[in-house]
């Protein structure tokens, strides 16, 4: 044990902002990086879960007629 | 010989195996990790120079290591998806990039607020540091090019060109930072390691660059499965695990 | 029946997450004009980018005079023309000067057969006049009088016929007829109504399911 | 079916060489350069008005802008020769010209060599010439802005190779310009370094022959293996469109 008590710990003789600092963002960035791939996760098999639903083949995609919609302009 | 290499390609025996290493990595990954943070910031002692601050060490040198490692290992996967063609190759590079920013981030901010109470400054145009910021700038190259295409496979061939080009320049730019380091500042501020660092200073390092090597590993493996279930949605094997979770 | 020039095998293509075509395979023999037709969207272009070389994300095998095309690129190359939706034609630089440099890497061709193969193709007095003062149609004639010169027996034309008169689509057509006959190998996408006896098809969109 | 008339199939060797492939891209892209000489002027102009920048933004004393003349010039010239980068492939890519090219039965990296050389003859070439003029102007010395220029000889010509390799992977993608400089900047750095280094230390009067012979084998290095980085990116990026 390097320190005597627990505030000596905290204080780190001085030093402790700096080491805290370092840590806190350590732990922060990595945290983030791991929830984002995580949720990323998520996203990406939800998506792939609806996407399971087929999709219309080209047999029955709807074939283009070009007639005008007719919508009264007053 | 082709088999083998082919059967390592493949994404979905990739994913299989993943799955089985993931809870390791994560958990012999976190307990390194950990052990060696917790014995750098509380058992090991003080450093005679530097005080307490030294303790930034045990996690700037594992972020600044895998930093490094994580653009060779991405320019290693850039060759073999040019040369050969491995689906998995690509995906890692495409998958591993933010992680290698974030990294390098890391090092770059851990190096500073420790330059702060060594040095007296938070920033110095040190080689190190230089050469570490324009690591950082590659990866944010390689990141901004894989988003700018939309074609999966077009993107990551494209991203390893790029990569490869990159890690061509980056013995180069290394030198040629140290070079012009000493030309505009003679070495005062040469943080030099010291040589002979007892045991209870680097075993826990050593630690803590394991572990985060492993926790790399898992997230990895986790952002290139996601990869995959993107990008091989199609296939029967991807519907049929992506039903099974649903429900 | 004589070896064909150019095999794809089990050729699959997708992009952007769809597949256009899968287990595609298609022969492309000498004295043969083979027409890819499809609705939009269905990948024609692609099909045709994939043959002439430069799309190269696809699975499957394409195959030159037999052999593995990759490793005969030189030579595939040397014996294929490609025209594209993009006529390849610089606004900058006339007629005669855009005709002379698509030649240049390819074979030497002296300024007189070029000058008549530019009037071939309708554009003669425009020879000098820079391209951008031409019409779009007028563009694209300067391409095609590379077909005039052509010794390439492997022709790929993607919708050469967008932007042409009614007269230059019936010489066009002729000259496409006439090349085959005298052995080229064709291979055509339009949408403009065009028909030959003994015409191979291939048709894109439709047979090929979108899921597995 | 088939008719029974062949065409012979020609063999690579009825090509014509490479060398008069490469001369024909070369003096194609001179050509259409030439026609629109406003293009060739902007670069130019930019290099010249960047360094304007500094000795009314920061100080116009002497001894400053002797100690940062050959930063100053080096960066101009490098960001002129950025903003020229994108022009490279884009017109002939927008055109089909980039197509053709592709499809020569030639090896591309000497065709994609030669389109770089054209581009450092367009605007790296003239940088070099304008450089002693903004080097009196920033009140470098008689050989200060003799190495400067010898450096920068030496150096575009590098900038032009690996820039054609960020050229080509963003080719026809949105906002390709933005993108460009933030690939190519981190690889143009140690030309940089060693452009100024090198004119620094001749400034102290120390010898400076290691310094160039350094960028001599950047300027080696970059000819032998830029070509092939841009010919796969341009590949990569025909294949996408």
């Amino acid at each position: 044990m390097a320190f005597d008590s627990f505030s000596a710990f905290l204080a780190m003789g001085g030093h402790g902002p700096y080491v805290w600092a370092c840590y806190a963002m350590f732990f922060l960035l990595m945290g983030v990086v791991i929830w984002w791939s995580l949720r990323q996760r998520r996203v990406v098999i939800a998506q792939q879960q609806r996407r399971a639903a087929p999709m219309p083949s080209a047999d029955e995609r709807p074939t283009a007629s070009f007639t005008r919609i007719e919508s009264s302009q007053d | 010989m082709w088999q083998i290499f082919h059967k390592l390609g493949s994404p979905k025996w990739f994913f299989g195996i993943a799955s089985t290493l993931m809870p390791w990595l994560l958990v012999a990954g976190a307990a390194l990790l950990m052990t060696g943070i917790v014995w750098g910031l509380v058992f090991a002692p003080q450093d005679y120079l530097q005080g307490n601050s030294y303790r930034i060490i045990f996690i700037h040198v594992p972020s600044a290591f895998l930093a490094q490692s994580v653009y060779i290992m991405m320019a290693v996967a850039a060759l073999v998806t040019l040369v050969w063609r491995m689906k998995l190759a690509d995906v890692f590079v495409t998958a591993v990039a933010p992680v290698g920013a974030v990294l390098t981030f890391l090092a770059l901010f851990t190096g500073a607020v420790w330059g702060k109470p060594t040095w007296g400054t938070w920033w110095i145009w040190d080689a190190r540091l230089t050469s570490m910021l324009i690591l950082l700038f590659l990866y944010f190259g390689v990141m901004a090019l894989g988003a700018a295409i939309s074609d999966e496979k077009s993107s990551a061939r494209a991203v390893a060109v790029l990569v490869l080009v990159g890690v061509v320049n980056i013995p180069i730019i290394k030198y040629s930072v140290e070079w012009w380091n000493t030309l505009h500042q003679p070495a005062t501020f040469k943080l030099t390691e010291k040589p002979s660092m007892p045991a209870e200073m680097w075993v826990p390092l050593l630690l803590s660059v394991l572990g985060l090597y492993l926790i790399f590993g898992w997230l990895a493996c986790l952002r290139m499965q996601t990869h995959i279930l993107a990008r091989e949605g199609r296939t029967r094997w991807v519907k049929e695990l992506v039903q099974a979770r649903g429900n | 029946m004589s070896e064909p020039l150019l095999q794809a095998v089990n050729l699959q293509c997708e992009r952007d997450d769809r597949i256009l075509f899968r287990d595609l395979s298609v022969s492309i023999l000498p004295g043969t004009l083979t027409r890819v037709e499809g609705p939009n969207g269905s990948g024609k272009t692609t099909l045709l980018r994939i043959l002439a070389g430069l799309n190269d994300s696809y699975s499957g095998d394409l195959l030159w005079r037999g052999r593995p095309r990759h490793a005969y690129r030189e030579e595939f190359l040397r014996n294929m023309l490609y025209l594209g939706h993009r006529p390849g034609i610089k606004p900058l630089l006339t007629p005669m000067e855009n005709l002379r440099t698509l030649m240049a890497g390819r074979r030497y061709v002296t300024d007189k057969v070029l000058w008549q193969a530019l009037e071939g193709t309708g554009l003669g007095g425009f020879q000098n006049v820079p391209s951008r003062n031409l019409s779009a149609g007028q563009q694209r004639r300067v391409a095609l009088a590379r077909l005039l010169v052509a010794d390439e027996p492997l022709w790929i034309l993607d919708e050469i016929f967008t932007a042409i008169d009614i007269h230059g689509v019936a010489a066009l057509e002729r000259l496409l007829v006439e090349r085959v006959a005298s052995g080229g190998a064709i291979v055509v996408t339009t949408h403009h109504d065009f028909n030959l006896p003994s015409m191979h098809r291939v048709t894109l969109g439709g047979r090929h399911d979108h899921g597995l | 079916m088939a008719s029974e008339a062949k065409l012979p199939v020609r063999t690579p060797e009825e090509s014509v060489s490479a060398l008069s492939a490469m001369k024909a891209v070369f003096s194609r892209d001179l050509k259409t350069a030439f026609r629109q000489p406003q293009d060739l002027l902007n670069p130019l102009l930019f290099f010249v008005m960047v360094v304007t920048l500094f000795p009314l933004g920061v100080s116009p004393e002497v001894a400053f802008l002797r100690e940062a003349g050959s930063g100053i010039l080096w960066v101009a010239a490098l960001l002129s020769v950025l903003l020229s980068l994108d022009h490279l492939y884009r017109h002939d890519f927008n055109d089909g010209t980039l197509e053709q090219l592709v499809l020569q039965p030639q090896p591309l990296f000497l065709l994609v060599l030669a389109k770089s050389l054209a581009h450092w003859v367009l605007t790296g070439l003239p940088l070099v010439m304008l450089a002693p003029v903004l080097g009196v102007m920033v009140h470098l010395e008689g050989n200060s802005v003799a190495i400067l220029c010898l450096t920068l000889l030496i150096g575009t010509p590098v900038l032009s190779l690996i820039g054609s390799i960020g050229a080509a992977l963003t080719l026809g993608l949105r906002s390709a310009g933005v993108l460009l400089s933030l690939l190519i900047i981190p690889l143009y750095i140690p030309v940089l370094i060693f452009g100024t280094g090198t004119v620094m230390a001749a400034s102290e009067s120390a010898s400076v022959g290691g310094q160039l012979a350094l960028m001599g084998a950047f300027l080696v290095l970059a000819l032998t293996l830029a070509p092939f980085a841009s010919a796969a990116a341009l590949r990569i990026s025909l294949s996408n469109s």
